[in-house]
């Protein structure tokens, strides 16, 4: 494959820059994630401003260790998804998946993912798909957890 | 003669080996399928074909090759699991053969977790096992003191389940027996057994290695009570590779299981003092796996279901009815088993008045004729029937009637020469 | 350049892989043997020959095709018990990988025997272990409350072995360390650590999944003192099949430990209650073993042994010297491991400011160099070294001088991509 | 392989006498051996008179279950063994594990072997080596014990 479908600036740029990155408070949950194939690993914390599906999304950090693929997309998923209530997240966080695991066969919608469609690329190399799904993973597990913490 | 697969003749042709003349220039009559099955073109080539042009470590490799590879060998998986109807592909784990998914199961039952066995606590297993499905069963409970117990045989060759309230107790944590026995051919009740065990709570492990040959399996559409909590199958016996087997676990159990072996692969993170585990498969797939063996395996049961597996049971089925007729002929010569084809899978072994059976093996040999003699790695059955060993045809998809009819001319041979009757 | 292999183009050809083309039209850099060797030629001819025309189950058949599987799949057995100069070819067992055989002995010494592990008893490993020689021992040590403890390692990358006394004392039951380790490239000494170990009495497990490809190993040649109880190797990383390993043990140790996998072919006799075991190696070969892959393994030791270790060694050593040298002219690089190519094998582990190594492997792969990287099964040691990852080039018997001079220039352009410097 | 010369005629002939077969009294060791392949078994029972390399082997007893190699084997080893001196056994015993182990390229001596080169033949073939082999063994395994038993 092209390097530069793969390395888009959108990519690079959100690489060095990793919105929202470093740990802050409040936060409901905090999750771990390691990619086993290399050790990549991702702290991240959630901090929820309400209850169930109408709950906001004040805040996720991070602390990172990863490639570019995998800095850029947790940069660029922070930026995404802070400030959207947590159904509104859900279609966000579903098309992410489902790019991701389409293999590259699956054709992004820009609209509800907008800088996420960069990702593409890494979604036809089998190798790099765990990269971009690591933060994406840990939200979802962060968001469990915070639910499951509040319902108890 | 009905039954058969259509084009058997094209069919052979898919299997290089069956072209081999032996000594003397005997053609090859191969009657010992249930012992390994030969291999169609098509698997040694995609083996081949993964050597030549794509090999490379999986999983870990970043580059072209290693995705190619990653690629291929999660697609056995994919094929594995459509195979056998599996409620999820991650169920599936490659091991090396049957013997060690069902040591899976019983060594890692040994240790802490919640489903670690202990005095008072008991397993089950039948009469008619491979050793394979004894003895690991044997080196669990000696080694936590638990008990193993076993449901006996009836004359005619089946389970005898008369005892089945006493031997399924509230004391029974695992019920581990085969879908089809290697040396008596029976097929077994899974569905009920496993109704049963699933009643008093324990978990049923399978061993389909027998099966998976010539009996269409769909987990998924089981009944969930009715659906085992371990299928295992070795690769060999489904035209693929030797150094490839399959487990094929319930998520839940796998989920509960402590790990078997550790090492590269199983692991989330390891520091010197402790390491945490991946989810599965990867839990249970320690090192390197065997990757051109899965990418055989994949092909082969893309091989097999091609055929179809109704259609491979029917030709078994109507070889095995003509067989039985056959050795009928035979005097002096016993069948160890049901007697019924519909009832049993292409496993005939017998006996011979007066001829033991490794000369009988012997003098079949020199015809061309491969059988196995000897105890077919099931000594409890043998004992059961009085017998030491027995000699044993099996026949596959590939099998001819003619290829019976040479068996049995073989037979009447071996009686004269031997000066019986 | 002095050393490298003669012939070394018509060596290359003899593996088909290496005259693939891959995306772009780049040919194939592949620096990725210490995850998994290239395969030649003569490997996938033996086992194609074996599946069209020898194909049957072994030991067990009685017939023309069994008797031609089973000395082939022996034959596999000589070869690689030549190949390490075994005391006894019944000392090589056959397993699936290197790390089955590291934890058929660490879970065997758990259970009931002479050599069986408890409270007060220690093992100890090294910091620059694969994964595969640490998990094992974690689960053993926590299964019986036996202690593990390790060396560490010096800021050159060698074994600190300054607390040895302090670490090998009478407690010591197992000392298991790398010959060269797979990230590091170090070379350890085996001789000193195992005469050191067994003067405490341990049993010393070596492996040499990473030395077996590279040096040349003569256990007949070592003094008993410093002969390791234990050698295990892989199949894949010395040009054989995947699905196979080795485990080499004395006579007397593999005497000592209790059965692991218990199944066909392991036992002398088995009844319903009890069964006894055969004798090594078929003790600890339960069920069917890799046959094809045991015939492929046996031509990759030929090919080998017919190339010559020494040579071989020789021309890994010019590589990786002229290697060491090239990477150091890449503004940003530092290596992880021994500087020095005459005590290193052929695996170089680097950082490269800036680029994470995934990234770096990535750009590699767009010019068609294949390396790895991440932890290389060697968590703890990066954590040593203060590093999440690593990339990683290894070379091979037919790797070039000019194969090192593009992973040069393709490091430049990956530095001149992500706009270093 | 030519069946006749596999299944030889002193083989046959022996198969069928079993020629100093039943467990007899007296006895110093007794041992049980399995071929593990088939599951052939052999009791055997060996009966020394004096000690040492000296002694004279009196009387070797055994019952077998196997088929006709390995019955002509244990009748033919008797027949050759009895009334020998242990020491003068030693090199028939040696010539019969040479002979089989050779992979049929072991010319047998006659004179040392007499009737056991009938098994030339089964030395051919890998899966019958075993089955000639078993009362062999055991009588290895027997004498060794008996001594010990003399010894301790
Ligand atoms: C040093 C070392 N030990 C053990 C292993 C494990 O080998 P395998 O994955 O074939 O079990 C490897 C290779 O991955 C290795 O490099
Ligand atoms: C019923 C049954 N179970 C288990 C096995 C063991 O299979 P494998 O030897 O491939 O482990 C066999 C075949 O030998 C079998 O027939």
């Amino acid at each position: 494959m092209d390097l530069d479908n793969l390395y888009q600036d959108i990519i690079l740029d959100h690489a060095k820059r990793r919105l929202n990155s470093g740990l802050r408070e409040p936060f409901e949950a905090e999750v771990h994630h390691v990619n086993p194939t290399c050790g990549d690993e991702v702290t991240l914390r959630l901090h929820l401003d309400g209850a169930g599906d109408d709950a906001s999304i004040a805040d996720i950090s991070y602390d990172n260790q990863g490639c570019s693929i995998s800095s850029a997309s947790a940069s660029v998923m922070t930026e995404l998804l802070i400030g959207k209530t947590v159904a509104e997240a859900r279609p966000v966080h579903d098309a992410f998946l489902e790019m991701m695991r389409g293999k590259g066969r699956v054709e992004p919608d820009e609209d509800v993912l907008e800088d996420g469609i960069a990702f593409a690329g890494a979604a036809k190399l089998t190798a790099r798909i765990k990269c971009a799904l690591l933060s994406w993973m840990a939200y979802q597990d962060a968001l469990i957890q915070a639910q499951e913490a509040q319902h108890g | 003669m009905d039954g058969l697969l259509p084009e058997l003749e094209v069919v052979r042709k898919d299997f290089p080996i069956l072209e081999r003349t032996l000594a003397n220039g005997r053609a090859l009559v191969y009657l010992d399928s249930a012992n390994t099955s030969q291999k169609p073109q098509c698997v040694i080539d995609a083996m081949v074909d993964h050597l030549e042009h794509h090999n490379a470590n999986i999983a870990r490799a970043m580059h072209q090759l290693g995705a190619e590879a990653t690629e291929a060998f999660e697609a056995g998986r994919d094929k594995v699991a459509a195979f056998l109807g599996a409620p999820s592909r991650d169920e599936v784990i490659f091991t090396k053969n049957a013997s060690e998914a069902l040591n899976l199961v019983a060594n890692t039952l040994a240790w802490k977790g919640r489903r670690q066995l202990g005095e008072g606590d008991e397993v089950v297993i039948t009469e008619m096992e491979h050793h394979s499905n004894i003895v690991p069963w044997q080196l669990l409970t000696e080694r936590t003191g638990a008990t193993l117990r076993w449901f006996g045989l009836t004359d005619g060759g089946e389970l005898d389940l008369s005892n089945v309230d006493e031997l399924l107790t509230e004391r029974t944590k695992v019920v581990a027996f085969t879908w089809v026995s290697n040396m008596l051919g029976t097929i077994n009740p899974v569905a009920e057994l496993t109704r049963r065990a699933h009643e008093v709570g324990a978990i049923v492990v399978v061993d389909a290695s027998q099966a998976a040959p010539q009996l269409r399996i769909d987990l998924a559409a089981m009944a969930p009570e009715e659906r085992p909590d371990v299928v295992v199958f070795t690769g060999h016996k489904v035209v693929g590779p030797t150094g490839i087997g399959v487990l094929w676990g319930s998520s839940e159990l796998l989920g509960e299981l402590p790990p078997f072996l550790g090492g590269g692969e199983m692991i989330e993170t390891v520091t010197m003092a402790r390491s945490t585990y991946a989810p599965i498969p990867h839990k249970f797939e320690a090192g390197t796996p065997p990757i051109a063996e899965a990418v055989g395996l994949g092909a082969a049961v893309d091989y097999l279901s091609h055929l179809g597996l109704d259609a491979i049971r029917d030709h078994e089925h109507a070889i095995t009815a003509y067989a039985l007729d056959g050795l009928a002929t035979v005097p002096g010569l016993r069948v160890l088993g049901p007697l019924d084809a519909e009832r049993r899978g292409g496993a005939i072994s017998f006996e011979i008045d007066g001829v033991h059976p490794h000369d009988v093996a012997q003098v079949l040999d020199s015809r061309g004729v491969a059988v196995r003699a000897g105890h077919h790695c099931a000594k409890p059955a043998h004992a059961r029937y009085g017998v030491q060993s027995s000699t044993r045809m099996s026949s596959y998809l590939y099998t001819t009637p003619g290829e019976i009819d040479a068996l049995v001319e073989a037979l009447e041979y071996t009686r004269s020469y031997f000066k019986l009757g």
